[in-house]
């Protein structure tokens, strides 16, 4: 099982911050992003935003980072702290 | 509210007060004769819009993480002593303080340098998002690309 | 401590408070979301050799007016809000403050940038002059190379 | 007139901090240099130090610049404030 968590904008978007995903078939975030954005119109329109940042285990990585079972997956917009 | 894992920085809804952070970067550390420090505060207006309060989400564990990731690099990049970093969440209004850097160094340059450098990253790696009240109703401000390329520099 | 005739300068014997001037140049001041502060104090060290005392000297209404000078410069080339320099004279020991610049300013950068400026500058044109008491004597400091290429990048 | 004074390192090693000068015959701060450093072996010993700063009215100037009557010319070494 792979967790995957929202955040700030794009959590309110999908009204979800965080679910579960099995991690069969799934090799990257890519994939992951792919499968996600199949869910309905709401969830393909939100992924096909290509700000979308995306970060595995706490690190914020490109969609070619490979995930495996276990991994906490966050797909949030550019950060606007500070 | 320091964190005890990561003595270095704190995330935090409560406030904090700028001369007891200070007051414990000086505290028995007279090797270092520059003490530079940035506030950030909640502005009035921001692009011509009147604000009434910010919220500040934060995606914990992640930004720990990024935050003490960005301080090992200021340390790797600069001879500086003592470093602190806290961050503010929640809602927040005009006036209130955001964000703090505090960074001591032997000579002023260091910490000159290395206190913008961890504002300029923080701004661009660690994962909190600012959403804006103003009379017009509320939105999640987007990020400016001016920061994006003021990291870059580095 | 205040200059009456210049609010933004302070050449003074008497210590100062880093939170009482933060809180001065926030006062009414929604505007500016970027407060960036220096403070120098007397290192325990310096060039190898300990440190037990400086004495500050300095040329009355010429250091005031090259203050002025610099505070004017910095405004010129950034845009930034409120200004406050203060400079300790007399006799100073291991962790005194010695030296403060505030600036606050819309945007971070000309905050960090002017700080900056303001110190390069004042450490190459403000008429102070330190001597240092350590174990072996007395002596004037001689000026660094380096402050004056420093100050020569701007 | 013209009223000098000396700060830091250079007023003990001339063991004064101010004196006053007739300005006739005095056209620039090197000349008023020249004039000091005639006064004796230690005057002249301490202007033959070429890092000395000077400033006229309090602001820094170099040896070229004129003086006259009623200035307030000063002398001192590189500064070390901050």
């Amino acid at each position: 099982m792979i967790k995957v968590v929202f955040f700030a904008a794009l959590r309110e978007q999908l009204n979800c911050s965080q679910l579960s995903l099995n991690s069969e078939n799934l090799v990257t975030v890519a994939d992951l992003k792919k499968q996600l954005a199949s869910k309905d119109e709401k969830w393909q329109k939100v992924f096909a935003n290509n700000t979308l940042l995306s970060a595995v285990n706490h690190d914020m990585v490109s969609s070619e980072q490979t995930i495996k079972s276990g991994d906490e997956v966050a797909f949030f917009p550019p950060v606007t702290g500070g | 509210m320091t964190n005890t894992t990561y003595p270095e920085i704190s995330i935090q809804t409560a406030d904090f007060s700028l001369a007891d952070e200070v007051a414990l970067l000086e505290r028995n550390n007279a090797i270092d004769g520059a003490v530079v420090t940035f506030t950030g505060r909640v502005r009035n207006k921001n692009e011509g819009k009147e604000v009434t309060s910010l919220t500040l989400e934060h995606y914990p564990g992640m930004t720990e993480k990024s935050l003490v990731t960005i301080i090992k690099q200021a340390k790797e990049r600069w001879r500086i002593g003592r470093v602190k970093v806290i961050h503010r969440v929640g809602e927040l209004f005009i006036g209130d303080q955001i964000v703090f850097v505090g960074v001591t160094s032997k000579h002023r340059q260091d910490a000159f340098a290395a206190n913008e450098f961890i504002m300029d990253y923080l701004k661009v790696q660690a994962p909190f998002w600012k959403k804006e009240a103003c009379q017009s109703g509320v939105n999640w401000l987007d990020a400016k690309s001016s920061d994006k390329n003021k990291a870059a520099k580095w």
